[in-house]
């Protein structure tokens, strides 16, 4: 058996997303600049998928521009908004649990003289409203604020959040990387949005920042002014094709899918909850239906992971030994874990592909892996393995 | 990233589990750095006097590779002469497993070090 | 007829290319930085992708950087450069005539409080060994040069520039992104390249920086640390391998088909030169074989483009009208052509599906279309039209 | 980016060519910045002494752009009284094209310039 369950790292691209960009490889694979046939074929494409994009989103054509996927973007808002408002103020807040691509573009800006606030999050994960309004300076330039963590599913209070900001005047920017096309969003306080194709579906190497009309930033990559001069580069028309088409299907899915994904996760979350001296991160309340993350004492992460890939499992882990900075995940040790309870987490995200044998399976083997690397470890204590079926 | 062998190890880990009353007991690691290896020896004197390990296990919380090391350690020095074991190196245990990621080189240095604590346990009894 | 002749603005992807691809979108899709085997069969398709540029280039693979295109390239070396260097000195040399993605970027820094020289070019485009000696200063950090120009084909010494460079003790950049795989190249006295997928048959919205051993650069997109901590972002495997394929296959074919376009390329320069009041831009000798750059009077491009467009044929311009900022190529004004002269300008690139019957073709109709819009002309006088073939 | 209708005028202009003897004649536009126009008109009085532009063409350095809303505006002009010909907006020229993108609404008012020149010059003859 061959169980992804990993769709927060990236996901399979739809066969209709492939069919979607096929032409626009061999055939229309004109310059979206040029004047020629080739490069109006492309342009129109181009604009609709910026249009279907849009709409989805509930927001101006003109105020998508297309990057090269969330870490981009995130780059994009944060540096461009630092070096437009570099006469204005030099102070961004953020918090403790974005993603790195927000988390260390912030210690960069850090590094060229910017003021950084990280703000706390509560044992779940939440940021407080209170905590960020009490944070807003005067020379405040940007708060950023994750729609949804990717490690452990908290559904932050953005609306609450880009309120507070907007009253301070200050621009709202959300990397919605994770929650984008999976949850209904709230984009009234929303200034700024990141959002990445290959986590809905769609190819990698495609995203969008989403800047909103009258909002200053300025562009991160500089050059023949493509993208209403917000994104230079030559655009991936193919991918882009690829990523509204998937944003199109996800539309289509959201709700169904994210109401049956809800169910296996309260399986496994339930299933995993009767492993002794185990317990789950982050809320059951606001939660990403496709997420759920698990601390199991005694093991370290990156062996449950192998241990699972060798049963077929694809799964994740916040240890420090699957990280390139060999320090456990930052997310986990913001809510409280310590590192040794860090080391020991593991993460599932559902798609559309899983289901319910596939949950049966995955719980059948965490326990058994879990078991079995309790039994290598020094740590361990007895542990009684179990092993109820939660579904037929 | 890891070798056949790495995972073949680190899959079936051999000469695992805790022994009761060994003659030399090492702990080395931190859980909070995510790694913590136990090693267990039994020693015995030969005929002609030479002290031999006669029997080795270990407990292992940690990475593939700190897994993978520890068993295959286990492997190099059941049997051997404790003189012997004292020279293996992280090296050659990395050498043994068909080489190791450079992030992962500190696991082999973790088996030797618990060795060496067994062992200096060994001793000061 | 269809007959695509705007090579330097886009290619089309490769079926082998595809072909290269098409597991990477929907079976082979993992991330590459997942531990698991979805993400070491990614991790290991774009290390091979990785050896197999970095082969091409004579360089380490540790030495490729996988960007998104061109623009990022450029941009990343320039600013990566600049922040990096930002105590040791202010001065950033390039030339008149560099892709906007260049100029742009240089002029961005100069906003930055940076200094930047733009050295002219000879009315070939040569930029002069001489002259960039003479501009290197005690606190110049960066001479960037083009390997060739896209407009007008012009091949930069390179190797002669970069050497004057390393006698200062300066890095030299060189944007490759029309050189490539095109050309020879020497890189002996390059520190920095960059190079786009998009104009060799592969994918847009893939393309790398070459950042050799020990040199210093800031990354422009900070993250999780991918591709040696130089540029995050989950990987574009897809993208990257069909890059990779493209390379290999610019490889094999360079050499035989450089000469081939290289007689095409003299039967459009003859036969287009037979036109009353018209020229050639850019050099004869140590000119891209691709490339076919005219001015014609009394005529503007984008007239001439579109009109050609209706033949069938696709083309470029360096008119004002064609472009983003309403004014006239800057490399042909460089150059030495008043703005009239660049206004009425053709670009012809050729690719690996032109052959003799579209040459003569296109010298045909470009005759053709000249004249009815000379006829149209106020500028215009006497002109008599020319219809002799090349081939056949 | 160009309506059917600017291009159809683009491929196909209308009353373009140089005219021998006209009665005004205008020249508008600059070559360094890519749009030349110039326009050429008879002029006729009608039994009841009102002008009536009986011909008109024009020659045109330009985009497409240039080169369509010069092709309409003889159309829209040809035949037509010179009081109300005058009276042709540049917004006129572009809602008869169906359009014009922004950065070329200057070529409808370019046309506009260029009768007005050539009907200056008529008067003033
Ligand atoms: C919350 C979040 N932000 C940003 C990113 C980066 O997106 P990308 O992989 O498209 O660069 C990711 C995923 O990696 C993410 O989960
Ligand atoms: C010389 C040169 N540099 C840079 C670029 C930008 O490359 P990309 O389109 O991949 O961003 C181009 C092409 O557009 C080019 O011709």
């Amino acid at each position: 058996m061959k169980i992804y369950m990993d769709h927060a790292a990236t996901t399979p691209v739809d066969p209709k997303v492939i069919d979607a960009m096929k032409p626009f490889f061999s055939e229309k694979y004109g310059n979206a600049s040029s004047l020629h046939q080739w490069g109006r074929e492309a342009k129109e494409a181009l604009e609709e998928s910026r249009a279907k994009v849009a709409k989805f989103l509930g927001v101006k054509p003109s105020e998508i521009v297309f990057t090269s996927g969330g870490t981009e973007s995130n780059n994009m808002v944060l540096k461009g908004t630092a070096f437009y408002a570099l006469k204005k103020g030099k102070h961004i807040i953020t918090t403790a649990i974005e993603h790195p691509s927000v988390i260390s573009t912030a210690n960069w800006l850090k590094s060229q003289g910017f003021d950084v606030t990280f703000l706390p999050v509560d044992k779940e994960g939440f940021v407080s409203a209170e905590e960020l309004e009490n944070s807003i300076r005067d020379d405040t330039i940007l708060v950023s604020v994750m729609a949804a963590n990717n490690e452990i599913g908290t559904i932050e209070p953005i609306e609450e959040l880009g309120k507070i900001a907007h009253e301070h005047d200050v621009p709202f920017h959300t990397d919605a990387v994770q929650a984008f096309g999976k949850i209904p969003l709230n984009l009234e306080n929303v200034d700024f949005l990141s959002a990445s194709s290959h986590k809905i579906y769609g190819p990698k190497g495609v995203g969008l920042a989403l800047l909103r009309e009258g909002t200053k930033v300025e562009a991160l990559l500089n050059g023949g002014g493509h993208e209403g001069k917000m994104r230079s580069g030559t655009e991936n028309v193919a991918g882009i094709v690829g990523f509204a088409k998937a944003v199109e299907l996800a539309e289509k899915d959201m709700q169904k899918e994210g109401e049956r994904q809800a169910k296996l996760q309260a399986c496994l979350i339930e299933g995993l909850s009767e492993i002794t001296d185990s317990w789950l991160n982050g809320p059951r309340q606001n939660r990403l239906p496709n997420n759920i993350n698990f601390s199991f004492k005694y093991i370290e992460g990156e062996s449950l992971i192998l241990r699972l890939d060798e049963k077929g499992i694809a799964a994740s882990t916040g240890s420090a030994c699957s990280s390139h900075e060999l320090r456990p995940s930052h997310v986990l040790t913001a809510i409280g874990l310590t590192p040794e309870e860090a080391h020991g987490s593991l993460r599932l995200t559902l798609g559309k592909q899983n289901d319910e044998k596939q949950v049966d399976y995955v719980l059948e083997n965490v326990k058994k892996v879990v078991s079995e690397l309790r039994e290598l470890s020094p740590l361990a204590k007895e542990v009684k393995p179990i092993d109820d079926k939660c579904f037929g | 990233m890891y070798t056949d062998k790495v995972i073949e190890h680190f899959r079936n880990p051999r000469n695992y589990g805790k022994m009761e009353n060994p003659d030399g007991f090492g702990r080395v690691g931190n859980p909070t750095c995510g790694d913590v290896m136990e090693l267990y020896i039994k020693v015995e004197k030969d005929n002609e006097g030479n002290e031999i390990i006669k029997d080795v296990s270990f407990l292992t919380y940690g990475c593939a590779a700190a897994i993978a090391t520890s068993s295959v350690l286990t492997g190099m020095i059941k049997g051997k002469e404790l003189k012997g074991a004292l020279k293996v190196k992280d090296t050659d245990i990395a050498k043994e497993l068909g080489g190791l990621p450079p992030v992962k080189m500190h696991c082999s240095l973790l088996a030797t070090k618990a060795l060496k604590a067994a062992v200096d346990d060994y001793r000061n009894h």
